[in-house]
């Protein structure tokens, strides 16, 4: 599926009829990560930062299924997603606080840069396992409705995890239970080396979701709009009771599996070149430039916000000192039970400091 | 107050959560229509409904990775996993999610499940009905482990389980189910986790043991007692977090400790225990600690109660360390 | 797919014009397996047998998928399948000293009754996890074809395994690889209390199949030459390079998931019974009578010969002592580490004779 | 002879078994066209073909199962788990299976496989990317666990592993893949499993450790040398089966024990070598065997160095055991 054209018309029979500001919105959305994502590339390259992973390419497909949600929706990240916490609004200063694991870092240095979440935000943990969130926006989905709430839940993963034991085990269970679950399935052609033609013998992974009787769709995930719609279409069959679906996103990884990877060794410069001209966000400046909503000037200014911003937020967090030393010993259970309490002041009795 | 065995004390504890609390949900293969190949679930199907009581695919991955989910949503999910030696498709969902949400997310998400599961030998099961997995569950930040070794305890300590807001690991002595009958209170009522018990006070050894060890432990103590030693036997209900005190206390008092479980000896619980005493109380030891278990091999079948660290198993050992 | 009809004549469409002797053998195989099982079913009751897990109304989709395999290729079994070992000319005695774990058995006790296993047969191993089996065949099938030998593996497994995390990563791989597998899906309707309805949404377990791009068919699986000749044409894909196939193996199991169940508690009498109208033996019987091939009298006198063979293996099997203790402690490794020297030495010296 | 690496040693290793026998086969996530994505199965696939190094689709259970089936037919794989925190998914093929094939066979099938997978910290890689789950699998019953220290070790133990006919789990300290060099033979030779190996004799304390740690206890062992304290150093190199000889031979000399290891404390391997050393030595124990390990929480990032059993926290620990 397709909804703006190449010429930058939209398709009136798919057409989402968001407003033209709604948008701009999501385009800003789009340029505001690619812009943190690329400062955060170089600050890794300046190892001012030890790692990231980044969505360069994918951004479309990430802030457009963020957008199709409704506020009460949650959204259950694989690692590539920042996009659409920050489309919720999450503070960018606290992203990048945990980028640098300082006293900011909510999660007080405890994980790899960008396993973000947020309650708040009805955002769960990133964690590295790959699969492992499948099944809990299963669970997620199935405690909602026990519950009687007006909610659905929305999990990225990518074209790998297809592979894994917990998509077979969730896609099943959200079958056989009707959670009201959508499966966004980020198909950027790769498994960090290992492209997908290589990961199944399926023509295309919306064969996958036959084995559950599971609805699907495969959507451009570079037409951000085309995004929106397969995935409000999947969140109104879930919310009206009509269980789960499994929606493929088409799009392409432009940048490398993370900064410890080197995609030339795996992949043509032709390829990634074919790709760049398909980038998700000429294809919605295209549409809205034509629309007389935005323009050159207005694109110069906002990306200078959001340089100036994500600038700020990483001097802001280059100041901060690291978390306090207690903090490895906390939240590993509800009340912290005696060994941890020696432990820590074992550690804190030998900290490195003093030795050297 | 009503007399029960292990299998309806832990029935009894299930339903009274249940009533207690709508977000508590049972589920796995089997416990519904079946009421669980041990009838454990019996009856909760037709009181909560299908809606509560969730038969699943046959997914130890689903049923865990649902669970997780559940419980990040406020539930109090219960999962039985038909027998311990099951447990392993599902294993990355506790060893990598449930025990490490709450610190990866600084207590702002947690999962409050319970996972129960047969666990143990001497009911003829071989290979794979049989094993103890516990130290996998102990060594795992994040996660607690529970082993009750009678009705009463069970009902309490699973109670006291579902209530609390850590992932559980619950493991259920099937050797006892049937085995053991005893007054068990038709109320609510909690044992506190992390409280070890001592069902017979001695001076001269310190037996430690859980679940259906226990018993063998009592009886060896038993028999020695006509050999003029005294042994004080430990029931340590919770096994992690460890009640250390419970057991450093009567080593100091008795200077010997002797460790019974039928998991394989090699990294099982018993080295665990046996270092931490030879640390908290070494100049109180006047013997080598010992630890009487399971071999390290698999499981077998003809052989299982030669395998088992039973009473003919356990009375050498205390002798040896009484008169070391 | 069916081959015999109600009648008893066979639909030419599909007959794969087997001998009338090698049909007879079949049907003698089928029978001599059911009455082993009910054999032992009785020993279990009476208490001489610890466990029992049989085939009831399973006979011909085990023997006639066996059948239809050559010699030379593997069968990776779930744990119903010892008919199909028998099939393959495993000594009844040791199959009966095993259910005794006595010092017959292969295995000295070391595993429940009916774990068989027998190199010489291309049997692998029974083991009571469910879904383990089914990489193995992949493996197997992987390594037959790096080695360049003509061997293709056939696989059992139940309708309950299709959900297990070893099941979708044995397809997937299998279909990536183009191994020689045959994945032989004994749907009888059940995992333990659990229909096969609530397993899964997907109508039909073929429909797994296509997550993977896999070939499927799905057959009568009481209708023993339509096994044979599903299984066959899987047999002829797989060695020709055609790789693997999923069939599925449509039957009941007629008796209760093991010794140790009740299934009154979760299934009508009348669903059983009304299978057991479709009664795998009646089916094929009917037609080698027709072909005047079978009478009887020559029934009476083969039921005959099979319950004495199973009643001398009985007699036989009761008068052998246990294993040895020391067999406890062996194969293990390859040599025996001194741990368990010693481990072996400690129990020999505490053994229960002496104690009590 | 050539300077190398960990990586280019276990690298060499790989292409001379694959010389001597088309049988061993590579498999696993990104180790073809990538080379790993440590790099150490570089350039397998340009000298061995596509056929002999196999990019896997994203599957533990898939790779371990696959490789468990093609050791049943006399192949010999080696399989690569990208990071040893993402072998859980796969973990029910290594304990259910590998592990016991030989003993329910009794032995007329056997699996001669080999995991091998990067573990340890140190590396910036948080909670998922430095685990050291090893007392996990020398739990299991049927399984060898080898851990080598330096190049020259990991090629020949890795030859060893290769051409053992059970299941090895390998284990290489990612910690170390780089940072140390040395001289290692271009020719096949092989080390022995299970024996340990003395890197610094000394009188006073016995300082057990193996794979990234050993480097720690070596430094630590020299900078209390000033003390007067002399320690001797063992280098496991193999884990299970263990050589128990040479550590209580050594304990027996200098009456006192510290285990160093990366993995939580609790129910870690340094809780099974105390108390074995426990049992095997007590009167000669001169103090209470120390352990000095991870902390009991899941792996830290920005504090990982507080969270590693460093110099500066086995300095102490040799100090207060030499001086107790
Ligand atoms: C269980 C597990 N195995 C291996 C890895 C290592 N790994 C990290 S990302 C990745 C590839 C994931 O590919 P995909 O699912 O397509 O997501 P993408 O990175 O392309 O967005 C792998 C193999 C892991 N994190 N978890
Ligand atoms: C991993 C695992 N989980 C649970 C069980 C318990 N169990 C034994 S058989 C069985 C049902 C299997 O059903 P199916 O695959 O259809 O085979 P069938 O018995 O019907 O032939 C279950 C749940 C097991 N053996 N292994
Ligand atoms: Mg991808
Ligand atoms: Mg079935």
């Amino acid at each position: 599926m397709q909804v703006i054209r190449e010429d930058g018309t939209l398709d009136p029979g798919f057409d989402p009829g968001l407003s033209v500001d709604q948008v701009v919105a999501l385009y800003k959305a789009m340029v505001r990560t690619r812009i943190v994502d690329d400062r955060l590339e170089r600050l890794q390259r300046q190892g001012r930062i030890p790692f990231h992973v980044g969505s360069l390419g994918e951004e479309a497909a990430i802030v457009g299924a963020a957008a199709a949600l409704r506020e009460q929706d949650w959204i259950v990240p694989c690692y590539r997603e920042v996009g659409a916490l920050l489309w919720r609004g999450y503070p960018l200063q606290q992203y990048v606080d945990h980028m640098y694991g300082n006293a900011g870092d909510p999660i007080h240095g405890r994980q790899m840069p960008d396993h973000t979440f947020s309650l708040a935000h009805r955002y769960l943990s990133v964690s590295a396992p790959i699969g492992t969130q499948i099944p809990h926006a299963v669970g997620l989905g199935w405690a909602a409705r026990h519950k009687g709430l007006d909610e659905c839940v929305g999990v990225f993963f990518g074209d790998g995890a297809t592979s894994s034991n917990d998509f077979h085990a969730a896609m099943n269970f959200a079958a056989v239970y009707e959670t009201p679950t959508l499966f966004l399935c980020r198909n950027n052609g790769y498994a960090i080396s290992l492209p997908v033609e290589e990961q199944t013998a399926a023509r295309s992974l919306t064969d996958k979701a036959g084995a559950y009787r599971m609805p699907a769709s495969k959507v451009d995930g570079n037409d951000v709009l085309a995004v929106w719609q397969a995935v409000r279409d999947a969140m109104k069959r879930a919310t009206g009771g009509g269980g789960p679906t499994f929606v493929e996103l088409m799009t392409y990884r432009l940048g490398g599996h993370s900064t410890s990877d080197d995609p030339r060794i795996y992949r043509s410069e032709d390829e990634v070149e074919s790709w760049r001209r398909a980038d998700p966000l000429d294809r919605v400046r295209k549409h809205i430039d034509q629309q007389g909503a935005w323009d050159d000037t207005l694109d110069a200014d906002w990306r200078a916000v959001c340089d100036e911003e994500i600038r700020a937020c990483v001097r802001a967090a280059e100041e901060k000192p690291p978390p306090a030393l207690d903090t490895m010993f906390g939240d590993v259970y509800a009340e912290q039970p005696a060994h941890l309490r020696e432990q820590q002041a074992d550690c804190e009795l030998t900290r490195r400091g003093e030795e050297g | 107050m009503p007399e029960m065995n292990l299998v309806q004390a832990i029935q009894q504890g299930l339903a009274t959560a249940m009533r207690q609390d709508p977000d508590v949900v049972v589920m796995g293969e089997d416990v519904g229509r079946l009421g669980g190949v041990f009838r454990v679930t019996q009856g909760l199907r037709d009181e909560f409904g299908a809606g509560r009581v969730l038969d699943t695919p046959l997914s130890e991955t689903g049923i865990l990775g649902t669970a997780v989910g559940m419980a990040l949503h406020g539930m109090r999910p219960v999962s039985e996993i038909q027998f311990a030696d099951f447990i392993y498709p599902g294993f990355d969902q506790l060893v990598s999610e449930a025990s490490k949400y709450r610190y990866r997310t600084a207590g702002e998400f947690h999962v409050p499940m319970v996972v129960r599961t047969p666990y143990g030998g001497g009911i003829r099961g071989g290979q794979y009905h049989s094993q103890s997995p516990e130290s996998l569950f102990i060594h795992t930040a994040g996660l607690k482990v529970v082993c009750p070794s009678n009705p009463y305890d069970a009902k309490g300590l699973l109670l006291s389980a579902i209530h609390d807001d850590d992932p559980v690991v619950f493991f259920e002595p099937k050797r006892v189910y049937r085995a053991v009958k005893m007054d068990v209170p038709e109320e609510a009522y909690e044992i506190p986790l992390s409280e070890a018990k001592v069902v017979r006070p001695g001076a001269d050894v310190t037996c430690v043991a859980w679940g259906a060890m226990l018993y063998e432990a009592y009886a060896a103590a038993e028999s020695v007692s006509s050999e003029d030693i005294d042994v004080e036997v430990l029931d340590l209900r919770t096994l992690w977090p460890l009640d250390l005190d419970a057991i450093v206390q009567s080593v100091k008092k008795t200077g010997r400790l002797v460790v019974v479980h039928e998991a394989p000896k090699t990294c099982g619980y018993g080295g665990e225990l046996v270092a931490l005493v030879t640390e908290r109380a070494f100049l109180h030891l006047e013997a080598p600690p010992r630890r009487v278990t399971g071999w390290d091999t698999p499981f077998p079948l003809t052989h299982e109660h030669e395998y088992l660290p039973l009473q003919h198993r356990i009375v050498p050992a205390l002798r040896e360390t009484a008169r070391y």
